[in-house]
């Protein structure tokens, strides 16, 4: 009699989910005006990015109107990715980081890309590199590339 | 308006069995419905889970044999509404994960309604069976009458093995 | 021993699908809330505990990117995979060593940005369950058709639990389902898994709710009035559905049991003066009355029919509408406290019980055929 | 005032691929492991909190009711805490304050996962980013940490030896234990150096295996205690702090949530010198340079100190303040359970059980976990006498 060792299948759950209004706001307005926006505190009047509803320090809500934040900043820390996994969305290597944009007090994170992917290095300054046809979601901007002071 | 994003999660699983569950769908595949001994309260389960549900004991795995194919219908629900939305195709699964992946771990997805979920009684079985009922049968269905395993053809060692019950 | 319990509490709006708002969104709005109900700043908590559930959000460890939005940040935290409920436990034993104040309890569920079947469906084993497409329709359906075989309850037993919690929650302002309806409706209702239609099952909800725990010296000193927890009973039965006794709830006797235990309740029918359950199918609450200790096995439909737990009967059960006029997953326990508070302050403006009341059982659930309950008793 | 709780039984599963027990079986052996350990039955244990990884790690959610037979928990009280990576201490300082609180005398503390039930452990750990921003780039937890490693190591001066030093002092350590998954023997600065890299700055040797592991832990009341066993590793703090997500001015090389658990352990727990009078440390090093970042979150030194702690060998297991002396996460990650493994390893210390990788006289142990965006934190800490 055999010992069945394990069962495989695929498990499959679609899912609807909701930007919000501030990941709404964030996308609308990277498509239409290709700036990044970002929302600044009631209390201590820092910036963050993206468009957010609370200061996680201060808890305090953000002002009502978005703040337009520059598409420049520089890579505060970075990975680059050679390990490949099934159903991974991005193709091995390639690099993303964390990017402290000119004028906001937290870390954005996306990809980096236009340079060849060993010259990347920590405080480097880039610039968003933005999509032609933009569709309102992640992808509008296709990396940051490093740029000369 | 609040944008939406439709995506899904799609992950390829190879759940282990272990020694009974093992066995149990060891048991389906050669057409058997295998009820399991406890060593303790001697009662026997078909299915059965790791542990004895009456005492918590461990199961003996050896300590099985085959039941017959009939049993009594204890209780059932037919299943009218589609609450799963459309399946998915297989082209887009192999996008979503690598082919072979697909290949080795097909869709796990509920059978199209019309169908009903059934809980036999197999004789000599101190537990119920949950499995299924389609077709004809499905008006036929009462508590208390005598149900009889229906087998595929091609089997592979999964609960499906066992096709369905009909009423007899 | 020491005294802990309730000094605020605040749920969502319920809806179908709260387009509007992503869950961070939703879970700032709740947590501002109840901090607003209890008149405190966000520095005065000294411990969150919240309630998620991966399947549910489509995104594991389901508070990571939420805790910013529950007022978490820096704080002692913790999470609990059950209905709200649980956590307002965990929050509970925390107190009662005095080691804290006072805890934020915050459960959330976005359950239309997936679909209630695949978290059902999903929470089956992949070996014995799953293959069957079994939900949570379906294993209620199941259940329901062996306790009205066992005990001779009919589909118009059924719809009159769906009747009377319709018509109770027609007067809640806060309930999702607000419009009553008629043992006719119910019974020409669209059937989802025989013998269940769609007005027997709770609709779908998106929702979020909060209390602030604390301790009776916190609350004190602060000049706030206290639901008392008096008791607390959990626990967990059988899983696979074959293997135990559906006409009851082995885990919602049990936690009755030690609920009455702790809070030295003999006879509850007498010594408690209403109740909110969370009734996903109207048979569960026959179901439950019996299991948690208000009739004998069988005797839920008279209970129902004699008027017992209606809105003027010596026990209303449900007099919010209950879980049948709103479902928010991870939410519905916790919520049913919410509506227990409300009626015990006085403050269930429009639905306030007629007769006095100082204590209640708020019953929360988890799990396929009511495999794990809680229950609580509040008190003032 | 609380109840003085000590841990009287442990059970651990080695870990490894286990592809002979289904997932309540993995649990139950676990289980039955404690309560042989300490001489209890099923019908001692008054509640159990349960733990598990994310559920698409898996594929199977809520597995506490498939599970909770196989741990005893019939009829039983019992919840499901669930904090990512964390989870294992979670529930450990679940099941703690369950009998702290005075209403229950002996908890069962239990988590695990079987982390090879999928092809690639990265599917499911890229569920946990935010599928709106993120998700896209994600692979897994090597590379949100990657990211970490990056800043730590360009911050602060140090280099990819810094953390593959790490590597190789916890790889040679699980020689020592039988329940690591890693046991390589000769593991040279050398070799490491050589393995893949798979997230610049982390290479293969920088990381944890996936393995398949459960943990459970017994606690009781003090009344309790010494009928059970007159070796009990008596619980002087258990904390969980959260450090945000998306606040202004984070870090990631600076774990202020950490700094913030340690503080508040080692005030409940009287201790004013962490580095004197903690005896050992087990942190969850699942990729090897957060070990340095952790030491400077327990204060073990000072901000931006963590290499030169490596460098002067205190850590290591002959050094004033040995660290991981079981291997660590490092050679065994079940993620499930391996915050709990952490608080076993700090008990079986004080206990004086741990066998060869006993660290001698152990008075006082600490046990670590971190876990969702590298933003929870849980610190047990462990003494043997009572406080």
């Amino acid at each position: 009699m055999e010992i069945v060792k394990n069962v495989k299948r695929t498990c499959y759950v679609p899912y609807h989910w909701c930007y919000g209004y501030y990941n709404t706001l964030f996308f609308e307005r990277l498509k239409e005006e290709k700036v990044i926006y970002g929302s600044r505190c009631t209390s201590c009047g820092k910036v963050v990015v993206p468009t957010t509803a609370v200061c996680a320090r201060c808890f305090a809500p953000t002002e009502k109107d978005p703040v337009p934040v520059s598409d420049e900043g520089y890579i505060d820390s970075f990975t680059i990715v050679y390990l490949p996994y099934p159903g991974q969305p991005s193709t091995p290597p390639y690099a993303y980081g964390m990017i402290k944009l000119d004028g906001t007090s937290n870390l954005f994170m996306h990809m980096i890309g236009g340079v060849p992917l060993e010259e990347i290095k920590v405080g480097m300054r880039v610039k968003a590199v933005w999509n032609e046809e933009r569709r309102g979601d992640f992808y509008d901007i296709k990396y940051f590339q490093p740029v000369k002071d | 308006m609040s944008r939406v994003l439709d995506w899904d999660i799609t992950v390829p699983f190879r759940w282990t069995c272990g020694p009974v569950y093992g066995r149990f769908l060891g048991g389906l595949k050669e057409k058997q419905l295998l009820g399991f001994e406890c060593p303790r309260c001697q009662e026997v389960y078909c299915p059965p889970q790791d542990i004895c549900p009456r005492c918590g004991g461990d199961f003996d795995p050896e300590q099985c044999r085959p039941l017959g194919e009939e049993g009594d219908l204890v209780s059932f629900t037919v299943v009218e509404a589609n609450l799963f939305g459309p399946r998915p195709d297989d082209e887009y699964l192999r996008r979503r994960i690598h082919p072979a992946d697909l290949g080795e771990h097909p869709l796990l997805w509920p059978p199209d309604p019309p169908y009903a979920i059934v809980m036999v009684r197999l004789d000599g079985a101190a537990n119920n069976f949950l499995h299924l009922a389609r077709g004809e049968d499905l008006s036929r269905l009462q508590v208390g009458c005598r149900m009889r395993a229906v087998w595929k053809e091609e089997r592979e060692g999964f609960l499906l093995d066992l096709d369905r019950f009909t009423v007899l | 021993m020491k005294e802990v319990g309730i000094i605020a509490w605040a749920h969502s709006e319920f809806s179908p699908r709260n387009e509007g708002m992503s869950r961070n969104e939703l879970l700032y709005q709740v947590t501002k809330k109840v901090l607003e109900e209890a008149g405190m700043e966000i520095g005065q908590i000294d411990m969150v505990i919240s309630a998620s559930c991966d399947t549910v959000d489509g995104t594991s460890i389901s508070n990571a990117y939420v805790v910013d939005e529950m007022g978490a940040y820096m704080k002692e935290e913790s999470k609990v995979e059950e209905d709200g409920a649980y956590a307002l436990a965990y929050a509970y034993y925390r107190l009662l060593t005095g080691q804290y104040n006072n805890c934020l309890v915050v459960s959330h569920g976005k359950i239309s940005d997936s679909a209630p079947a695949f978290y059902t469906n999903m929470s089956c084993d992949p070996f014995l369950l799953r293959p069957l497409g079994l939900t949570g329709e379906s294993a209620a359906a199941l259940q329901a058709r062996v306790y009205a075989h066992r005990f001779g309850a009919t589909e118009e037993d059924f719809a009159a639990v769906a009747v009377k919690n319709r018509r109770l929650g027609s007067i809640n302002p806060h309930t999702q389902l607000k419009s009553p309806v008629t043992l006719e409706e119910v019974l020409a209702s669209p059937v989802v898994a025989s013998p269940l239609r769609e007005l027997t099952t709770a609709p779908v909800t998106d929702g979020a709710a909060a209390v602030i725990m604390a301790t009776g010296e916190y609350a004190r000193e602060r000049g706030k009035d206290l639901v008392r927890v008096e008791g607390i009973g959990f626990s967990q039965d059988l899983y696979y559905p074959g293997n135990k006794d559906l006409s009851t709830s082995a885990s919602a006797k049990a936690a009755a049991a030690m609920a009455y235990r702790e809070a030295q309740v003999k006879d509850p029918l007498r010594e408690l003066d209403f109740a909110e359950i969370t009734e996903q199918h109207a048979f569960y609450e026959l179901l439950l009355y019996e299991a948690l200790g208000w009739c004998g096995p069988g005797e839920g439909r008279r209970l129902l029919a004699e008027g017992v737990t209606d809105r003027e009967g010596e026990f209303p059960v449900n007099p919010s509408g209950g879980a049948l006029c709103a479902n928010p997953v991870m939410s519905a326990g916790l919520v049913r406290v919410v509506e227990c508070c409300r009626q015990l302050t006085g403050t269930a403006e429009g639905y306030q019980l007629p007769k006095p009341v100082r204590r209640a059982l708020a019953h929360a659930c988890s799990g396929l055929f009511l495999q794990s309950n809680l229950a609580i008793i509040l008190g003032i | 005032m609380a109840t003085k709780v000590a841990v009287v039984g442990i059970g651990m599963t080695e870990n490894k691929s286990r592809w002979d027990l289904s997932l309540p079986g993995l649990y139950r052996l676990a289980y039955q492991r404690a309560l042989e350990d300490c001489g209890l039955k099923s019908e001692d244990i008054d509640a159990v909190a349960f733990g598990h990884s994310p559920e698409y790690f898996e594929g199977v959610n809520h597995p506490e009711k498939w599970c909770g037979e196989a741990v005893g928990a019939l009829n039983k009280p019992l919840f499901r805490v669930h904090t990512g990576g964390t989870v294992g201490g979670s529930v450990a300082i679940a099941a703690y304050y369950l009998v702290a609180s005075g209403k229950f005398e002996v908890v069962l503390a239990i988590s695990g996962n079987k982390l090879n039930e999928t092809s690639s452990a990265q599917i499911g750990l890229s569920t946990v980013y935010d599928p709106i921003m993120g998700r896209q780039f994600a692979a897994g937890a090597p590379s949100a940490v990657a990211v970490q490693a990056s800043k730590y190591y360009s911050q602060y001066g140090y280099n990819e030896d810094h953390g593959l030093m790490v590597a190789v002092k916890n790889r040679n350590n699980a020689l020592k234990n039988p329940y690591a998954q890693l046991r390589i023997p000769d593991y040279t600065l050398e070799g490491a150096r050589n393995t893949p890299m798979l997230c610049h700055p982390l290479r293969l040797a920088d990381m944890c295996p996936t393995s398949d592991a459960a943990c459970a832990m017994i606690f009781a009341a003090e009344h309790r205690v010494e009928a059970i066993t007159d070796n009990p590793a008596w619980v002087l703090s258990a904390v969980a702090v959260n450090e945000g997500i998306n606040y202004v001015d984070r870090d990631w090389s600076k774990p202020i949530g950490l700094r913030k658990a340690a503080e508040l352990a080692y005030e409940r727990a009287g201790i004013k010198d962490p580095r004197r009078e903690l005896d050992v440390v087990e942190v969850y090093d699942a990729f090897s340079v957060q070990e340095l970042i952790w030491y400077e979150g327990l204060k073990l030194c000072d901000w931006g100190e963590g290499g030169r702690l490596m460098e002067s060998g205190a850590t290591r297991m002959e050094g004033d303040i040995p660290v991981n002396p079981s291997g660590g996460t490092l050679c065994a990650n079940s993620i499930g359970a391996s915050a709990m493994f952490r608080k076993a390893e700090a008990a079986l210390q004080v206990m004086g059980r741990a066998g060869e990788h006993q660290i001698p006289g152990v008075r006082r142990a600490l046990g670590h976990g971190w876990g969702g965006g590298i933003q929870f934190h849980t610190i047990m800490i462990f003494g043997k006498d009572k406080p």
